[in-house]
């Protein structure tokens, strides 16, 4: 009954060698006025070299600070509560700011969500890149020689390199977004995370910039840490998915396994209320509502809205631990000596 | 005008009477320039209110009602001018006629500043593109010239209510511009538009729907439009615009040139009444900062 | 860059509110009881000695002269039309100079002691709020926010005295008044220019100390914003030096809106301007506004205004004109 | 017929043509060589014909003026310059004969003579020059002026003129007419019009001991003229500045902070307060009275409440004195000028000359006081005539009108004890406010003041231009511009100052007459004094001495009147 | 919910539809002061017979003209050229008691849960309103109890809602009270905005179930605005497919989605990502052309820029719409050798058959 504050033993996917970046116990707190509220409550998870992890869950359920988290970017009122973010073992919480700097788009890169203003209106979008390429160059580099690698990085997305005398408000959002995509892989990182980076976009050109996306991280086998809403997506593009709730992880993963034989009550009914080709005509709500992060209900948070709830559920957390192999969940109905599905 | 594609915030604070006292107090404790100003924005009242029991207001702003040049004292609490004005009911009454001029120059600006704001945006066309003309004419225009040489030419000095109306008379293009461009942005809105499904009309939507949510839009332009009257009505007074015989703050400046009072070192007669304006002035600046941030919460550091 | 339409409405703009200007300042005199010329003629009886006669008949004979027996319409055609021409005619008080030679001798130091103050408030003011509102600022800069916030409370004449009295009477670092040294002689030398820009300083600082807060203040507010923006989160995220990310940045994009803030300051600074001047005995339009309310020559008044007046829409348009270089995303071609 | 005007563009279409001020091109000099002065504003620039509308002595010009005579107010002495010896009149004072000195010359290097003055007189009074100042003096008196050879000049008169070249051709306070210089001025055909200001032609040609050379707006330069003609001709020695500088007078703080600093000179008079700290905070500056209180002198122009006698109320002489009652001139003098002022029962300065005129007329004060605080006497006076007292105790007729009694002036000369006039009278029940707006001027010219102050001016030697002044010549109705008066007439009064004019000067026949004459006026009070005008002049010392004191009182102190370019001879560098 | 009076709507019913659109065309700025003109609708007529209770999608991509449609059948813009038609008459001219009748016929729910309420008010406010403009409910209880009704039909509490502030309910709980305002007047039409766009993807199945349960209950047509084919696919009976400003398909959602005729709408259907990691996303590159040229400004098919197939006729003239298959249109040259279909006979094609509620 104490599960939680043991040590939450890592995932591994399918024998990559040592994760190239792990997530220990992860606390990010906001103050606010009404008090200090637990965006992300305790997330652990480890990303293997050129894995491709989603990160699902319902608006607010803290994905977005995960990605801010490990970029080490989080903003007053927030703060890194608690845990460890350990880049190739290296624990970046403790870096220096000015090492967190070089840190940041070299080894570990971020595509922020609403990319559609992530681009400095008033700059060339070749500024831009040759921006970020000066700024992790070691000594003084000739412009001429950033520019051309500011083009190469261009049309490594799929854009000419006349885009580059262009400014943002003169490109299209998936335009924008891809050179999103080429900034963000500029310096070659390590690790990718790209926060809801199609959102925006219509299907046709959400699928364009996805698949330059993967070809990149293909090439590049960079690890990438791909945050969104929308199932659909993740099931077209990801290995395994990490699924949030109320600042929690609920489970993770490999995908197909997840869709075929979801752990966690919230994911089930989650993919079931999907729309699917085959069973048209079906809705499938969850009933009830999210907690409120400010007062969070004891016990397991999902246990309100959950149909499979027990008692035990509404007294004590669920652990997070490995249930099968490299299948993380935390729910009491997994738990041993309670009954399963 | 430069049109520029996203500048103005035009978020609106989801704010509303439930709890609205606790989140006032929250807001409050998170402002707390907005408390400082508030608290000398009502300390000036109070002195200006309170202040009158303690003098008599037909004798002792006026020359002779003591002693010439005499600093403070328990008799005269600010000491007396070299007219033997009684400084602390210059004060009094001084204050009392800045804040009329501005409050009277504000509201008037201001309420013509919304009707023209809002027939402005919400009807559009031809009445549109006439009134932001004139608005953009009156913003170009100097206005304290067109008051200068109006103030000149008056052949009596300008009473405050006249003081007040010249003023006003330029007061409302500024609140006419920034609530037409609210009221263009809330339009867009979908509640205006659910409105119009529930069967309203144009009038009535700008009362009921829009009116209350420009709030933080109308206080902010009337402290605005406030400030800039005081100022005004100051800066007239120092030219030897002003109504002569009012005990106004104005005057006082005027008064404490003419009389050299900072060559003479009566530092009372000077430095009081700067001590005043500054309070003035800065319980309205600081309100207007608080209330910009409500206006655009983007401006708030902390959301 | 610029389409013909738009310049056509910007001029059309000019157009009307010089003429506006015209017009309030045709009618309004014409409203008004005074008679300046009347004025002026009995101020010169008194003054120059006794007995005066045929005032009546001189003023009827001026009258003439300044068109004032003219039909009020015919009247303001004729004023109309010296307005295109830059003709305001003699001044009153300083008669038989004409307004404009007044104004010529007048307007290079108002542009320039205005000019300069403005320039230092809006760059100072902007640099400032930009690092007021920037998260890493300094603490111990917060202090500037109460502290800009209460320069620019009192008013720039208070302000002016205050400085009067401190530093050029009291300290006697700077001179008290004027625009250079009586005693020296106006040329092209070091020597002189010291001097003017010593004269210079303390009003100035007035206008630039009033001006400032409001600067810093609003460009302080928009350096939040701009901070909070996407691209500045990406920026950071780009590993970019906080440098850069403050001047290329946030700074380059708050000051948009800055920009514009200040073509709609212009009118409060010449107002502080004119109080200042003749505070300081400044000889630019300032204090010649001051004498000319004093005496009522509103030939020169409505001269000076009439200047000032296209000079904020000159000032505006061309504000309009270079936004385009700053802001890429505006252009007045088609829209 | 209609006065000539200055010069204009012809026909209305035409643009104006501009009238650039012509610079000069000064040479150097150093501070301590300088005399700065402050006076007036910058309204004047590039006017040097002393006739030009416009042109103003007061601001240092008068350093450039000379006249035949010079009178000093305080010594009661003549000092003839241009002119050689006194001036003889005919028996019948029907016309003078003046002669002028020989060895006077124009900065050109023209003679002056005998042909400058009469021409003067003549241009004066040229119908077309009406609009000059003097000229309807002129063309009152003034029949003919003839040079009869090159130094002699005769005037014959219209009427008897025993007066005439004292109240004209002497430079006295303010007063006299200044002389031009023929060979330019015959020359002009527009001399109301004409300039006479171009430093390129050495312009103006005066005879005085200083030349303009530079002039714009901020400040003029007046340069020495070493080859002064007094100089040679032993009459008097240079002046000790190289050069006068005069600068706007701008706020009295301002100047008085630039004493201090040393940055000037003199100044315009100052407020009893200014000058004393000006005083205290730099022991080089001095006044008339030294360093001591009250730091001024008695000037020619004692302040006057001015009723509107054509207006009701104040028609009534009875309301005037209620009014008069109501004034506690002490109070006048220990607030408004902090003690350092002198309350004036009579509309008169106390000029040695004058003495005896005032010491006469102390009975009549008994009878009609005219410093006479006591209010009771206003509560009967106004009770009498049907007056009441309303809510705020002032007084409202039976219609329930209140008495109109603001009071106008012209700003910053009555601010000293203006406000507090006006709220004595209120104590005392009437609507009374101080007003000084820009036009103040006007309104006491044209009437639609019903109350104002201004000063009196006029007497010097004897009282009698005083009382000329009160002449029914210069009523005009209300409405009408004309000469700053309490529109007041009285035939008797008229025909006692008509005989006056007939004596010279201080002749023995007029003390019986001003009695009379003041009999009238106490008993009518057309307007009632309140205190004496002091000059309180600030002298720096610290680069020049010589300035007229008590101790020294060769002239009255200001720097202004027509008589500067003699006190000029007197400023020596300090030593040290 | 008491079904309504079914004879009272069959009622002259079949003679004029209760919405239509003729010929309608939008253009955006062109003004004399303005921008560049847009045309967001280009020719459109569709008809809305509002006496079949079906589900009515409109897909494409963004700026295709959607809301343009949305806001022209709200009357809350004009068309530049060509009519609305509200039961027979010009949408424009519409005066008093007929206006309020509309106002209260063609009701709508819109995309942004957060922006439709007023902030200054309580939720309550939006059913209130409406209720006392239109005049429903003859007492406060009466009223009350219609609230209820509602709010329950849509599976809210009353209790949890009534008396809130919108900022204190969840995104899916404010836009279920928006639907239960609609459905709380008994309209003839809701014109439904992207109604889910901005809610997560559990509430919008909640969301779409209530506005599918209103369509059952009370036989309400709906027209459902979206740019998400899969919702469109469950929700809807028909579908129409535009693309920037025109029509390019339409039909039956289950043919158009299974057997997409037109190239825009199969490259649309296979960018869908379904939630299915087994079925991957169509592999095939789109916007490689035919090798045809396309000129900047033809006046050809809006499509031939992008697509896959695009003819030298195509650049030419726009194509006509054909009939595909039974119910099934389709704008496009690859099907020329089907039978043309007028106009306005698209809309009767729409309402022929569904396979989901004809059931
Ligand atoms: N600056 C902030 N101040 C206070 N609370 C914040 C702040 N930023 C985020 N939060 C809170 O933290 C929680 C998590 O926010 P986050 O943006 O990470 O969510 P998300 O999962 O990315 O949501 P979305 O899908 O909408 O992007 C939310 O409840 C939010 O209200
Ligand atoms: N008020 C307007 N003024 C000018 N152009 C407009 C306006 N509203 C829409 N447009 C333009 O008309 C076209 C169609 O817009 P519309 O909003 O109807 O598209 P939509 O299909 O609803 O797009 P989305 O999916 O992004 O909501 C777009 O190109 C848009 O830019
Ligand atoms: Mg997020
Ligand atoms: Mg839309
Ligand atoms: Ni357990």
């Amino acid at each position: 009954m104490t599960s939680t504050s043991t040590a939450p033993r890592t995932d591994r996917a399918a024998g990559t060698g040592e994760p190239v970046l792990s997530v220990r116990d992860l606390r990010v707190e906001y103050h606010t006025d009404a008090g200090a509220v637990r965006a992300v409550n305790g997330v652990s998870f480890d990303l293997m070299p050129g894995e491709k992890l989603g990160l699902v869950g319902e608006s607010g359920s803290g994905k977005s600070t995960i990605a801010l988290a490990l970029m080490r970017m989080i903003k007053e009122p927030g703060r890194i509560a608690g845990g460890q973010i350990l880049l190739h073992g290296r624990d970046i919480l403790r870096l220096p700011e000015k090492e967190m700097r070089q840190v940041r788009a070299a080894e570990i890169s971020m595509i922020p969500q609403g990319a559609m203003n992530s681009l400095n209106p008033v700059a060339r979008i070749e500024d831009q890149i040759v921006d970020t390429l000066e700024d992790h160059s070691p000594k003084r580099v000739a412009k001429k020689e950033l520019l051309e690698k500011a083009h190469a990085a261009l049309e490594s997305v799929g854009l000419r390199r006349e885009v580059g005398r262009m400014y943002p408000h003169q490109l299209s959002g998936g335009m924008k977004q891809r050179v999103c995509i080429a900034i963000a892989v500029a310096m070659e990182p390590k690790v990718l995370i790209a926060d809801e980076p199609t959102s925006a976009l219509d299907v046709v050109v959400q699928r364009q910039v996805m698949g330059t996306l993967l070809r990149l991280q293909e090439e590049l086998g960079v690890a990438v840490v791909l945050i969104g809403h929308d199932m659909g997506l993740m099931a077209q593009s990801v290995d395994r998915l990490a699924v949030m709730y109320a600042g929690k992880l609920a489970e993770v993963s490999p995908i197909r396994e997840i869709f075929d034989d979801p752990l966690h009550p919230y994911t089930d009914l989650l993919i079931d209320s999907l729309p699917k080709l085959e069973r048209r005509g079906t809705f499938r709500g969850i009933p009830g509502l999210p907690p409120s992060l400010h007062s969070l209900p004891p016990g397991c948070l999902f246990h309100p809205r959950c149909p499979k709830a027990m008692d035990i559920c509404a007294e004590q957390v669920p652990p997070y631990r490995e249930h099968r192999p490299n299948r993380f969940v935390a729910c009491h109905l997994h738990e041993e000596g309670h009954a399963t599905a | 005008m430069v049109a520029t594609a996203s500048q103005t915030a035009t978020m609106l604070t989801p704010r509303s009477r439930v709890g609205r006292a606790t989140s006032v107090l929250r807001y409050l404790r998170r402002n707390p320039l907005l408390v400082i100003g508030l608290a000398m924005f009502v300390g000036l009242i109070l002195f200006a209110t309170v202040g009158t029991f303690f003098i008599d207001p037909a004798k002792d702003p006026y020359p002779l009602a003591g002693p010439a040049s005499k600093p403070p004292s328990a008799e005269h609490w600010f000491g007396t001018d070299a007219q033997g004005r009684d400084l602390f009911a210059v004060m009094v009454v001084g204050t009392r006629l800045s804040l009329k001029i501005g409050l009277l120059a504000g509201s008037i600006g201001l309420a013509i500043g919304i009707v023209l704001g809002l027939v402005s945006a919400f009807y559009g066309g031809w009445l549109d593109s006439v009134i932001r003309w004139i608005v953009d004419v009156m913003f170009t225009i100097p206005s304290f010239l067109v008051m200068v040489v109006i103030a000149s030419l008056l052949r009596q000095y300008i009473s405050i209510e006249n003081m007040a109306l010249i003023l006003a008379a330029f007061a409302w293009p500024g609140p006419t511009r920034a609530i037409r461009a609210q009221v263009l942005s809330l339009r867009e809105r979908e509640f205006i538009r659910l409105a119009r499904l529930s069967g309203m009309r144009g009038p009535e939507i700008i009362v009921r729907e829009l009116l209350p949510n420009l709030t933080p839009f109308l206080l902010a332009g009337f402290v605005a439009a406030l400030i800039g009257a005081v100022y005004a009505a100051l800066g007239l007074e120092m030219l030897g615009l002003g109504s002569q015989r009012e005990p106004t703050l104005g005057m006082t400046f005027f008064w404490m040139q003419r009389f050299s009072a900072l060559l003479r070192n009566l530092w009372w007669w000077w430095g009081i009444p700067i001590a005043i304006i500054c309070v003035l002035i800065l319980s309205l600046y600081f309100i207007s900062f608080s209330l910009d941030e409500w206006a655009n919460p983007r401006s708030r550091r902390s959301r | 860059m610029i389409s013909r339409r738009y310049l056509v409405r910007r001029i059309l703009l000019l157009v009307t509110v010089m003429w506006t200007a015209a017009s309030i300042n045709f009618f309004i005199p014409k409203l008004s009881p005074r008679d300046p010329i009347r004025e002026r003629l009995m101020l010169a009886a008194t003054q120059g000695g006794r007995n005066q006669t045929g005032l009546e008949a001189m003023v009827e004979a001026y009258n003439q002269q300044f068109g004032l027996d003219q039909p009020l319409w015919k009247q303001y055609l004729t004023a109309m039309l010296k307005v295109v021409r830059f003709d305001y005619g003699y001044s009153i008080s300083q008669y038989p100079r004409t307004v404009n030679s007044i104004i010529k001798d007048a307007l290079p130091w108002t542009l320039g002691l205005g000019l300069m103050s403005i320039l230092i408030a809006f760059v100072i003011g902007t640099l400032l709020g930009a690092l007021l509102g920037w998260p890493r600022c300094p603490r111990w800069l917060r202090i500037f926010v109460p502290a800009s916030m209460l320069t620019s409370a009192v008013p720039a004449f208070v302000l002016g005295f205050l400085l009067i009295y401190l530093f050029a009477f009291q300290l006697k670092i700077f001179p008290l008044s004027g625009a250079y040294s009586r005693t020296a002689t106006p040329e092209w030398s070091l020597e002189f220019a010291l001097d003017i820009a010593k004269h210079a300083f303390l009003p100035a600082c007035a206008l630039v100390l009033f001006q400032l807060g409001g600067q810093a203040l609003q460009m302080r507010s928009l350096m939040v914003m701009t901070v909070g923006e996407d691209y500045i989160t990406f920026a950071e995220a780009k590993g970019l030096r906080p440098r850069r990310i403050f001047a290329r940045y946030a700074v380059r994009n708050a000051m948009l809106p800055q920009v514009t803030g200040l073509v709609m300051s212009l009118g409060t600074f010449v107002f502080s301007t004119v109080l200042v001047e003749t505070l300081f005995a400044y000889p630019g339009l300032g204090g010649l506004i001051n004498g000319s309310i004093q005496v009522l020559d509103y030939n020169l008044l409505y001269g000076i205004t009439m200047i000032l007046v296209f000079a904020v829409c000159i000032a505006t348009l061309i504000v309009d004109l270079i936004y385009p270089l700053l802001d890429p995303r505006i252009r007045y071609e088609k829209g | 017929g209609t006065p000539e005007l200055p010069p204009t563009p012809e026909g209305s279409g035409s643009p104006t043509p501009e009238r650039e001020v012509p610079r000069g091109n000064p040479r150097k000099i150093p501070r301590e060589k300088t005399l700065m002065l402050a006076f007036g504003d910058g309204s004047d620039v590039g006017i040097c014909n002393p006739y030009a509308s416009g042109f103003n002595h007061q601001r240092g010009m008068a350093a450039m003026l000379e006249p035949l005579y010079f009178y000093s107010t305080f010594t009661g002495e003549t000092i003839p310059w241009l002119a050689d010896g006194d001036p003889v009149y005919a028996d019948d004072y029907m016309s003078v004969t003046i002669k002028t000195r020989s060895d006077a010359y124009w900065s050109d290097g023209t003679p002056f003579g005998a042909k400058d003055v009469a021409f003067t007189l003549t241009m004066l009074k040229d119908e077309k020059n009406a609009a000059m100042t003097y000229s309807a003096d002129i063309r009152e008196w003034v029949k003919s002026a003839e040079a009869t050879d090159e130094h002699t000049v005769t005037i014959t008169f219209t009427k008897p003129a025993p007066r005439f070249v004292f109240d004209y051709l002497y430079f006295k306070n303010d007063l006299g007419i200044f002389l031009v210089p023929e060979h330019i001025f015959s020359k002009e055909k527009n001399q109301y019009g004409f300039l006479f200001y171009d430093p390129a032609k050495k312009w103006p040609v005066v005879t005085g001991p200083y030349q303009v050379v530079d002039w714009t707006v901020q400040r003029r330069l007046l340069d020495r003229r070493d080859d002064w003609w007094a100089v040679k001709a032993g009459l008097a020695e240079l002046p000790g500045p190289e050069r006068i500088i005069v600068v706007p007078f701008t706020d009295p703080t301002n100047i008085a902070q630039q004493l201090i600093n040393d940055e000037l000179d003199s100044s315009l008079d100052l407020r009893p307060p200014v000058i004393k700290q000006v005083v205290e905070q730099n022991p080089k500056i001095i006044a008339w009275s030294g360093r001591e209180e009250p730091y001024g002198y008695v000037d020619w122009w004692p302040q006057s409440l001015f009723f509107n006698c054509a207006v009701k109320p104040y028609d009534d002489p009875d309301i005037r004195r209620a009014v008069n009652h109501a004034i506690d001139r002490q109070q006048l003098v220990e607030i408004g000028y902090e003690g350092a002022g002198i309350t004036s029962e009579l509309p008169f300065p106390d000029f040695p000359p004058l003495r005896k005129y005032l010491d006469a007329v102390k009975p009549l004060l008994e009878r009609y006081p005219t410093n006479a605080y006591d209010l009771g006497e206003v509560e009967r006076i106004m009770t009498s005539k049907g007056y009441t007292r309303d809510a705020e105790n002032l007084w409202v007729d039976e219609k329930g009108a209140r008495v109109d009694a603001t009071i106008y002036g012209i700003v910053d000369l009555v601010n000293d004890y203006g406000a507090i006039l006006a709220e004595q009278l209120r104590a005392a029940g009437f609507d009374a406010s101080l007003q000084t707006p820009s036009d103040s001027y006007t309104r006491m010219a044209d009437g639609s003041a019903k109350l104002f102050l201004f000063g009196f001016a006029g007497a010097i030697a004897d009282p009698y231009p005083s009382l000329e002044l009160m002449h029914s010549r210069h009523y005009s109705k209300v409405g009408e511009a004309g000469d700053i008066s309490s529109r007041w007439r009285n035939e008797e009064f008229d025909r006692t100052v008509e005989q006056m004019a007939s004596l010279p000067v201080d002749d023995p026949q007029e003390l019986p007459l001003f009695l009379q004459a003041m009999e009238i006026y106490l008993r009518e009070l057309p307007h009632t004094p309140l205190v004496q005008w002091l000059h309180r002049i600030p002298y720096n010392t610290r680069y020049w001495t010589g300035w007229p004191t008590a101790d020294d009182p060769y002239l009255p102190g200001a720097f202004w009147f027509k008589t500067f370019a003699l006190e000029l001879t007197r400023l020596k560098p300090a030593s040290g | 919910m008491p079904p309504r009076d079914e004879t009272a709507r069959e009622g002259g019913g079949d003679a004029t539809p209760l919405m239509e659109l003729r010929n309608v065309s939008k253009v955006y700025g062109g003004g004399v002061l303005s921008r560049t003109a847009t045309v967001a609708l280009d020719d459109v007529s569709l008809t809305i017979p509002g006496d079949s209770p079906q589900i009515l999608s409109v897909v494409g991509e963004s700026g295709s003209g959607k809301t343009t449609l949305a806001s022209l059948l709200l009357g809350f813009i004009s068309p530049t050229s060509g009519t609305v038609l509200y039961r027979g008459s010009d949408l424009s001219r519409l005066r008093g008691a007929r206006l309020r009748e509309f106002r209260r016929d063609v009701q709508a729910v819109f995309q942004d849960p957060f922006a439709v309420f007023n902030p200054f008010y309580k939720v309550d406010h939006v059913l209130t309103v409406p209720l006392q403009k239109f005049r429903l409910g003859r007492s406060k209880a009466e009223r009350q109890e219609l609230m209820v009704n509602a709010l329950e039909a849509v599976g809210l509490r009353p209790d949890e809602t009534l008396g809130r502030y919108p900022h204190q309910l969840s995104g899916g709980q404010r836009q279920r009270i928006i639907v239960a305002r609609a459905l709380m007047l008994r309209p003839k039409l809701i014109v439904a905005d992207e109604p889910v766009s901005m809610v997560d993807a559990s509430l919008r199945a909640t969301i779409l179930e209530s506005l599918r349960t209103v369509n059952q209950t009370l036989k309400v047509p709906i027209l459902y605005i979206t740019h998400d084919l899969g919702t469109a696919y469950h929700v809807s009976d028909h579908i129409v497919v535009m693309y920037r400003g025109g029509i390019v398909e339409a039909g039956d959602v289950e043919d158009v989605i299974t057997a997409p005729k037109h190239p825009y709408t199969r490259m649309l259907i296979d960018s869908i990502p379904w939630p299915d990691p087994r079925r991957r996303w169509g592999s095939e590159e789109t916007g490689a052309r035919n090798g045809v040229e396309v000129p900047e400004d033809h006046q050809g098919c809006r499509f031939a820029e992008r697509c896959p197939a695009a003819m030298p006729r195509c650049t030419q003239a726009q194509p006509p719409t054909y009939l595909a298959a039974s119910g099934h249109a389709v704008s496009c040259y690859l099907y020329d050798e089907k039978p043309t279909l007028p106009k306005e006979r698209l809309s009767a094609l729409l309402t022929q058959h569904s396979s989901l509620t004809s059931a």
